[in-house]
């Protein structure tokens, strides 16, 4: 049988330029890991997408556990008013090993 | 007539195939990673190509062309900054990203001239191929400069404002000021590192100083079927551009003429630095007018993106490559061509 | 400290082919952006992967407001009832400033 | 003996080579996009080879096989469509989607088809290469068709089902009628702004208004790499088709018949054609036989899960790129070109 | 109206050298179906990207009835053990026709 | 002196600028299916050369290679897992893995050595292309065995120290055993149906039993752009090969040197067997080194991640590419030339 545990997980879509900042602050900010998925797409600042494929957007995904969640969401936050483009939502997941997800990445 | 005959290039053709494939609305879609792959081939053959030239070239000519890079470079986002200004279209941070595509050079563009003195058969010096590499940066920085100082004018506007209220808001100001400075350091780093610049010098300084029969075995991968890639690349470029004529309406008529208007004030300053500063034949000018006319469309913008993210990317892209891009290839290249003969009589 | 908001999260899995029709459904309802992303799958209708790669899935998410999600949903399952294949499913998520989900697609 | 020789073409070799990975399961699996790139660049370089053939054709003729690839591409999937029916294997929708595969045409096909000459030393006539790029078209057009006209039996059953009961299905089905009459446009629109077909045509247009002395600059591109590019694409389509043998169970044995009926079918009517009418060599016979026998499976299946999504699209990939390719590129070929060769005399 | 009923989604992040022993296990514990996205990432194991692209790391998406759930985790816990790398996370989601994922891969 | 020649080959210099634009922290980034590509090229284009000249070559000689590409496959993960075991410096699990990649081949490798040869004009045999494709899967296998050693001891240890505890853990342990005896044929099965392989063996044959009318027309692909192919490829594998220098740290100064002695080991064994035991020439001597020298990039990772999940993968990464493949192409290449030139004598 599996016992499962909450965690957060974080989502953020952005241009992929700001990559490595972002996995900068995940770092900082003790995420003990991180997915990143290639994406395209439209919002505020208009289509996102082809621009010779140079300059286009990624998904990031951190499942994070909930108390070091604020934080991060600060630091996202200052970004955003800084005037980047950031699409940030929470989900609500449930884990097999919460431990996992408390040790930080190298 | 050169103007008519370059539009009967294949490489010119099909960039005007690949806007019409999305005027017709074709669910013609080219692989994203295609144009990347095409530009590192792109940017790796001519540098090869102008390294193995200029292992025999001039170091005076070849140091004064690179100082002379860095001077359009420097001068023609300044220039056109000025004019977004007076045009009172846009906003401060606005001005400032679009100019500085304005200062950096379209490599896409370069090629299809090189294509069209070839086919014409006028000769041409190797010393634009520098230029080329180096003035993608400059451009960057003064992007940078540009914003900051608009940061400042800003900022002031809004402490005259702050003063009579909000003391927070002098503080964020100051925070914002801070991190600008740490940023500016790397983005300086970034605009000389930058990918393009990178697989663009390295390859011209392989070319240099390669054995010539390692080069020999070289040639047909970077010569030969350079024509057939260029074109592909110029086919996709065009179904982009094709896409950004949608967001014309977007950005209005006098943006719209801004991004004919810069290519002509490039196109004239660098006839003249060419022909009568550098002393460069009539293609090579032509080739140094491409350089000053053309807008960045692939190092400038995710530079601009990270630097100036208040900008707005519809802006700079459309006015780039579905405006500027467009019309040197079309009317452009001919038109300093024309220039540059009738000047170097 | 961050406030949180509630926000539907909308995912719809199909062929890439409907890519256009149902962006045009988005702004039509009232989504103020989208986010696409290339995948390959299995479901009813057999493997949706290779054929020389022109024929592939998307995954594409909507976050949108929840009083506009239910006429998005009609117009997802009238496309369903017309023989589109789409697998789409719907998830609680919390977003940072709601006003911008608030906001049409130009 | 041509039909063995055919089999140690590289070409097909590397066809068969991409089944046998397959079948010994081997992890090896292309890059999604590398097969849409090569097509880009095989469609491009028949395009543009066409083209500059064609500057020089004569415009009856050209017309001409036009027309007939017009007939063709109505034709043949209306005949598929009967036998589908007698088969009583399938339903009405998937009868619809399978038979339009039928009227197009498969480009890898094509080109295998002009190696086999090719390394034969057979000469052919260049118009086949217009059709080619015709019959993509109203095959989609005609697909479009027999499904409205396969909805409305179902629907006028249905109905006659719904007399005795629900009201509310009839108006469903009024619902149904309208979208479709709305869509139907945009269908036509799609079938004749396909990618493939605008590639195929734009170049042929290049090719053929393009100056000489650009066109030379290309050759190297789109002639000398060519056979090696052909041959990486059929190693790779081979790596797909041995994927759908897996599926063949699922199809079942008379479908799998039609199959290779089909091909033959078109074979026998393009090599009469080709002879007969069009007054083709034999080369050019084979050719159109090939345009005949062949079965898109390229611009035609995305265009059907839109048009026609209620059909499976196992059927239609399977037969299409599972058992019709494989079976004209091993057996079809040389055996239309063995026929042609039998009616030339 | 759309009448929404839940569902469990399951992910799964790891290399994609396992996609196909996955795929095999979905169909053994009663999936209909599944959705892979190719991804890059970081975690316990250092990142997981380049590598000249032979090596990557994959999403995979699997919407499950919550009866059939378990088993499927008893089986990702036993390929965890034997030392895979899974990181594995489940959400509610919401879907309009529950019959769709009970029906099984062919 | 061939050895600073060697460093001014296009195909080495590539190398060099990319792993400089990792260390100058560019943001260049290949497209992740470019490397993928040009990998399939590079195997297709040396299969079909291969192949092509073998049709022509001595049977016996030719398996005596092969047997010989099976003994060195075979004892050099043996010789690299006692050495690491040695070393105290990594577990039982870690030292197959990494020992595993020592008995494979980096194609990169052996392509910068036939390049390099090409260039110094020396002749070398065909036959260390069949070794080449042999030498994938051997080393495969071995690791397999190792491991299974390696769990066999590590799970004696622990029912030790379980006799005194726990009863459920000697279960867990039966239930690994039992689960790698299933997956130990599938391993064997992978071994030898590896994409790399299958490219190889497969070209190969095509090259040898085409139509030679068939096989001209590919020259202009496989032959005349292969060494800028090559280049493009050798630039990305800098690129990543920079990126793991950072992990080198993380590795410790122990197994760094591992990465130098492995290949020199492999090296002087690989110059010994093929001067006195298969009578090459000192440029197929040279070739037989670089097999023995250079460890699997591309074919073994994937398949230790999945056969030994509790390993490391940035040892066997770092080692393999960040060290030994640098190492080889820069110092290795012109020593093992050396050495057999002067044992030649
Ligand atoms: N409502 C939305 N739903 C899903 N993705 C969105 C939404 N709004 C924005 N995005 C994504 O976030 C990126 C940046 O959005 P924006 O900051 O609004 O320009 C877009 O390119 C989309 O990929
Ligand atoms: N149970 C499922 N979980 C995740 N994705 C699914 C599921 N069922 C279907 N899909 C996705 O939806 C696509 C279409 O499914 P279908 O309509 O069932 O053929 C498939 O190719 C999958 O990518
Ligand atoms: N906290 C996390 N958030 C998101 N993705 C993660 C996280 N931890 C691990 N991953 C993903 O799972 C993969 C394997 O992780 P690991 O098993 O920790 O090496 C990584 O490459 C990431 O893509
Ligand atoms: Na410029
Ligand atoms: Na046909
Ligand atoms: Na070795």
């Amino acid at each position: 049988m599996n016992r499962l545990y909450p965690e957060k997980l974080l989502n953020i879509i952005t241009i992929d330029a700001l990559e490595e900042k972002l996995v900068e602050s995940f770092r900082k900010y003790g995420a003990s890991g991180y997915t990143i998925l290639r994406a395209q797409g439209e919002g505020s600042s208009g289509v996102r997408s082809d621009m010779t494929g140079f300059d286009a957007n990624i998904m990031i995904k951190v499942i994070i556990p909930p108390e070091r969640l604020t934080a991060m969401l600060d630091s996202l936050e200052r970004k955003i008013n800084k005037g980047h483009h950031l699409t940030v939502f929470i989900v609500d997941v449930e884990v097999l090993s919460p431990e996992k997800f408390n040790a930080r990445m190298r | 007539m050169p103007s008519i005959s370059n539009l009967l290039l294949p490489a010119v053709l099909f960039f005007v195939l690949g806007i019409f494939t999305r005027v017709i609305k074709s669910d013609l879609r080219f692989p994203p990673d295609l144009a990347k792959i095409l530009s590192i081939y792109l940017l790796m053959a001519i540098g090869l190509h102008g390294g193995n030239a200029l292992a025999k070239a001039d170091l005076f000519i070849a140091l004064n062309s690179v100082m002379w890079a860095f001077i359009l470079g420097f001068t023609l986002p300044i220039i056109g900054y000025l004019i977004l200004l007076a045009t009172r279209k846009v906003g401060l941070l606005d001005a400032a990203a679009i100019s500085a595509h304005y200062g950096s050079v379209s490599a896409g563009t370069f090629l299809t001239a090189i294509a069209y003195l070839d086919n014409a058969g006028i000769k041409y010096e190797d010393y634009p191929l520098i230029m080329l590499a180096i003035m993608e940066s400059p451009a960057i920085v003064v992007g940078l400069l540009l914003a900051a100082k608009a940061r400042r004018t800003i900022a002031a506007r809004k402490s005259k404002a702050a003063s009579h209220g909000d003391e927070k808001l002098a503080l964020t100001n100051s925070d914002n000021v801070d991190n600008e400075e740490a940023s500016f350091t790397s983005l300086l780093h970034d605009a000389f590192t930058n990918g393009s610049v990178v697989i663009l010098l390295g390859s011209m300084v392989i070319g240099a100083i390669s054995l010539p029969s390692g080069m020999e075995k070289l040639f047909p991968f970077v010569d030969d079927i350079f024509m057939g890639v260029l074109c592909l690349f110029l086919f996709e470029m065009g179904n982009v551009a094709g896409k950004r004529l949608g967001d014309l309406r977007q950005v209005g008529i006098v943006l719209a003429l801004f991004g004919i208007v810069m290519p002509l004030i490039g196109g004239v300053l660098g006839v003249y630095i060419g022909l009568n500063i550098l002393d460069f034949s009539v293609g090579g000018a032509t080739l140094v007018a491409v350089l000053a006319a053309s807008a960045s469309y692939i190092a400038v913008p995710p530079a601009m993106r990270l630097a100036i993210p208040e900008a707005n990317p519809s802006y700079y892209l459309t006015l780039s490559l579905g405006i500027t891009f467009p019309f040197n290839v079309i009317v452009g290249i001919p038109l300093f061509h024309k220039l540059a003969q009738l000047n170097a009589i």
